[in-house]
């Protein structure tokens, strides 16, 4: 499902805190804050996870210069049971709040609802974004942080990581959201929790053709079409998909991925980067200030998420996916 | 495009499982974890009042403690990185499922989190290896029984 | 020939854990699958009166793998069934225990209050 | 894989043709030197050690043997075998045969003690642990 934002909703400020780790990731210098301690000096991981997301928040109100209180909605999401970080920050934060679960996706989903509370007139502002800390996913997706289990090469690294963005009135001087695609979800069958990317490429195939056919567009109308955390396995599948319908490998190149570039060729993160964090960290930081700069003019971001529970993996349940796109331009 | 067609597509592009490797690695590292083993056991009976038959216990005991050391200081994910059933085969790998969980859920508290799930992942060892020595030793009472085998 | 016996111990032990990554491997399954094929096998051996025979030739080599685990325990209740008859195969179950399950009980509760989780690739 | 296993396997088998120089060893307070014979006799006929340790004390026989590491699997036919062989040649004394490596160790250690009582000791609370099961 496509939507045309008659009204341009701009993205006025962006923050992006994360943990210690991601000192190594490529796009480090754009992000606002990086702590020491993954924990954020809270007692639990979940209660660092949240704080990291305050955080965030807290960064934002003060690039754009309001308080909480002129904020009209908090949208946000993450991957622990029953988004409690995402609760417990909304607790603290005390704006209206909407939690929302597109997995890795809810990142871009969340801009889309932002886009379009502010397009009614129902936000004059809003903060949309998403967050991952690595332990606290790990251990609720796959094994405890010590135990040693051998992952094979298309495993990913969950990102500690909180991206933020205020979606407000539409301002020249800012990136504004024209359009935006709400995925379906798609199922190809795939079953293995460690090969998320090769799972949630045929989502992110879904949703950009469909995107591109309804706006009438081609690979370079854009200067970039970057995709979640499909990684570097994941990101090849994609490639090779629309290698065989039809696109030019030179329109390919403009196609990337944030969590097959986050930890550059450090091969300790084997497939790259993954985690609701991971897009939002590099969409929320690299991409909103390339296109602030004007290197970029037009980008196409389309986060994907897989929509499985530890439950499901083990009761046999194939691997569901979605991915949502949003079509970012700079005047 | 059909799941099929994509199934064939994605095994292209992943890289293959390399067997062969992963196969070299566990040997030689589940080797050398035995050949430790075997060198406690000699320490053992050396030094303490313990034949080959009940050796095992303070051996594997020992063999555990290590591995918590490891696991602790976060080593032995590295190690089950590169050797993979080389680490989880042995009795050490076995120790690194209890206490990986054990750290793991100290946040949710002593009796909820740690007891409630310190056997996460090897209670699945405990019941098969409990299960299947009860249905071994009820087949061969059967099997004494009625005149077949002796004990 | 004390060489010869560490090489056996290395081998073996070796031979089980290359076993272990292959059935990982080609049956694609997790460590915990393979575990617990691993610990019946063991089983098994142990009924047939195989495995005290590959203790005896590899010694850390045979009981340093999860497959032993297996053995300890049916040798357990096979001395209680052996002693008791008919009930002895249920009290056996009482009877037996591993000193693998104890001492990771054990390290496990201890180092819950000594290490937290790190989170560090490799 | 093959070619692994095959590396690690030759070295075994060309230790296994090499020549039957046994270390045997007697301990006995009485030194009757027809006993050594004996004792050195049976062990030298059995196929399956390297190496043997027998304390005669009082009335208790310890025999303590090391089979060759390849043939190990067989310790408990091989201690069957010997235990027959000495009940049968010194039906006087209260015959224990094993293979188990602390009974080796402590045995050799007793060879060089010069107080019977001390071994007598010893060997007794080794046919205890001997009997130890986990």
């Amino acid at each position: 499902m496509v939507i045309v934002f008659q009204s341009k909703p701009s993205i006025l400020a962006n923050a992006v805190v994360a943990g210690p780790l991601e000192k190594k990731s490529v796009f480090y210098s754009y992000f606002d804050s990086v702590v020491e301690d993954e924990r954020w000096n809270q007692k639990t991981n979940e209660q660092g996870h949240s704080k990291m997301i305050i955080e965030a928040c807290e960064i934002i109100t003060k690039k754009a210069n309001i308080n909480n209180l002129d904020v009209d909605y908090f949208l946000s999401g993450d991957l622990v049971n029953q988004m409690t970080p995402s609760n417990f920050a909304a607790r603290e934060l005390a704006i209206s709040f909407i939690g929302l679960f597109s997995a890795c996706a809810t990142s871009v989903s969340s801009v889309i609802i932002s886009s379009l509370l502010t397009e009614l007139g129902a936000s004059q502002y809003a903060i949309a974004g998403a967050a991952s800390q690595h332990n606290a996913i790990e251990r609720q997706f796959r094994y405890p942080i010590e135990y040693g289990g051998k992952k094979p090469a298309t495993a990913q690294w969950t990102a500690t990581a909180a991206g933020y963005v205020l979606v407000g009135k539409h301002n020249p001087e800012y990136p504004s959201v024209v359009a935006a695609t709400v995925g379906k979800v798609v199922d190809y069958g795939d079953t293995n929790p460690f090969h998320m990317g090769g799972a949630m490429a045929p989502a992110a195939f879904d949703t950009i053709k469909a995107h591109l056919k309804k706006r009438n567009q081609k690979f370079q109308d854009y200067d970039l079409i970057m995709t979640g955390d499909l990684g570097k396995v994941g990101l090849k599948i994609l490639q090779t998909m629309f290698a065989q319908s039809g696109i030019k490998p030179e329109e390919l190149q403009l196609l990337r991925d944030a969590g097959a570039e986050f930890y550059g060729e450090d091969e300790a993160f084997l497939a790259g980067a993954s985690g609701a964090g991971c897009s939002a960290a590099v969409y929320f930081s690299y991409i909103i200030q390339q296109l602030k700069t004007g290197r970029f003019k037009r980008v196409l971001l389309c986060a994907t998420g897989a929509l499985l529970s530890p439950l499901s993996f083990q009761q046999g349940e194939s691997i569901p996916c979605t991915a949502h796109a949003i079509e970012l331009t700079m005047e | 495009m059909q799941q099929e067609q994509y199934k064939n597509l994605e095994q292209q592009v992943t890289p293959p499982t390399p067997y062969l490797k992963n196969a070299l690695k566990a040997f030689f590292v589940g080797g050398i974890i035995c050949t430790i083993g075997h060198a406690i056991t000699y320490f053992y009976i050396i030094f303490f009042d313990f034949t080959e038959n009940t050796v095992g216990n303070p051996t594997v005991s020992t063999m555990i403690f290590l591995s918590m050391l490891l696991t602790g200081f976060g080593l032995y994910t590295k190690l089950g990185q590169f050797a993979g059933a080389g680490s989880a085969v042995p009795v050490t790998g076995f120790g690194n499922a209890v206490i990986s969980a054990a750290i793991e859920h100290r946040t949710e508290g002593i009796v909820l989190g740690v007891g409630g799930n310190i056997f996460k992942l090897a209670g699945s060892v405990i019941l098969f290896g409990v299960a299947s020595a009860f249905f071994i030793s009820l087949i061969k009472l059967i099997l004494v029984t009625i005149g077949v085998v002796q004990w | 020939m004390i060489f010869i016996d560490f090489l056996l111990a290395f081998v073996i032990g070796g031979i089980i854990c290359l076993i272990g990554q292959l059935i990982m491997d080609y049956g694609k399954l997790t460590p915990g699958h393979t575990l617990s094929i691993l610990v019946v096998a063991g089983a098994v051996l142990s009924g047939l009166g195989l495995y005290q025979p590959l203790i005896d030739l590899a010694g850390g080599g045979a009981t340093i793998p999860i497959t032993s685990f297996g053995h300890s325990l049916t040798q357990g209740a096979f001395a209680e069934a052996e002693k008791h008859g008919w009930v002895g195969v249920l009290t056996g179950m009482f009877e037996v225990t591993s000193s693998g399950i104890s001492a990771a009980i054990v390290f496990g509760f201890i180092a819950a209050f000594i290490f937290k989780p790190k989170g560090k690739p490799n | 894989m093959k070619k692994i296993v095959f590396f690690f396997f030759v070295p075994l088998l060309l230790a296994g043709c090499s020549g039957n120089d046994k270390t045997i060893e007697v301990y006995d307070v009485l030194d009757d030197a027809e006993k050594r014979v004996e004792v050195r006799e049976i062990l030298d006929s059995n196929e399956d050690i390297y190496s043997g340790t027998a304390i005669f004390v009082n009335n208790d026989l310890l025999v303590a043997v090391q089979a060759k590491p390849w043939l190990d699997y067989k310790k408990g036919k091989i201690e069957k075998e010997l235990t027959n062989q000495f009940e049968e040649q010194f039906s006087q004394f209260d015959v224990l045969v094993s293979a188990d490596y602390k009974l080796y160790w402590e045995a050799n250690k007793l060879l060089n003690e010069e107080d019977s009582k001390k071994v007598e000791d010893q060997v007794k609370k080794l046919k205890e642990l001997e009997k130890e099961e986990t």
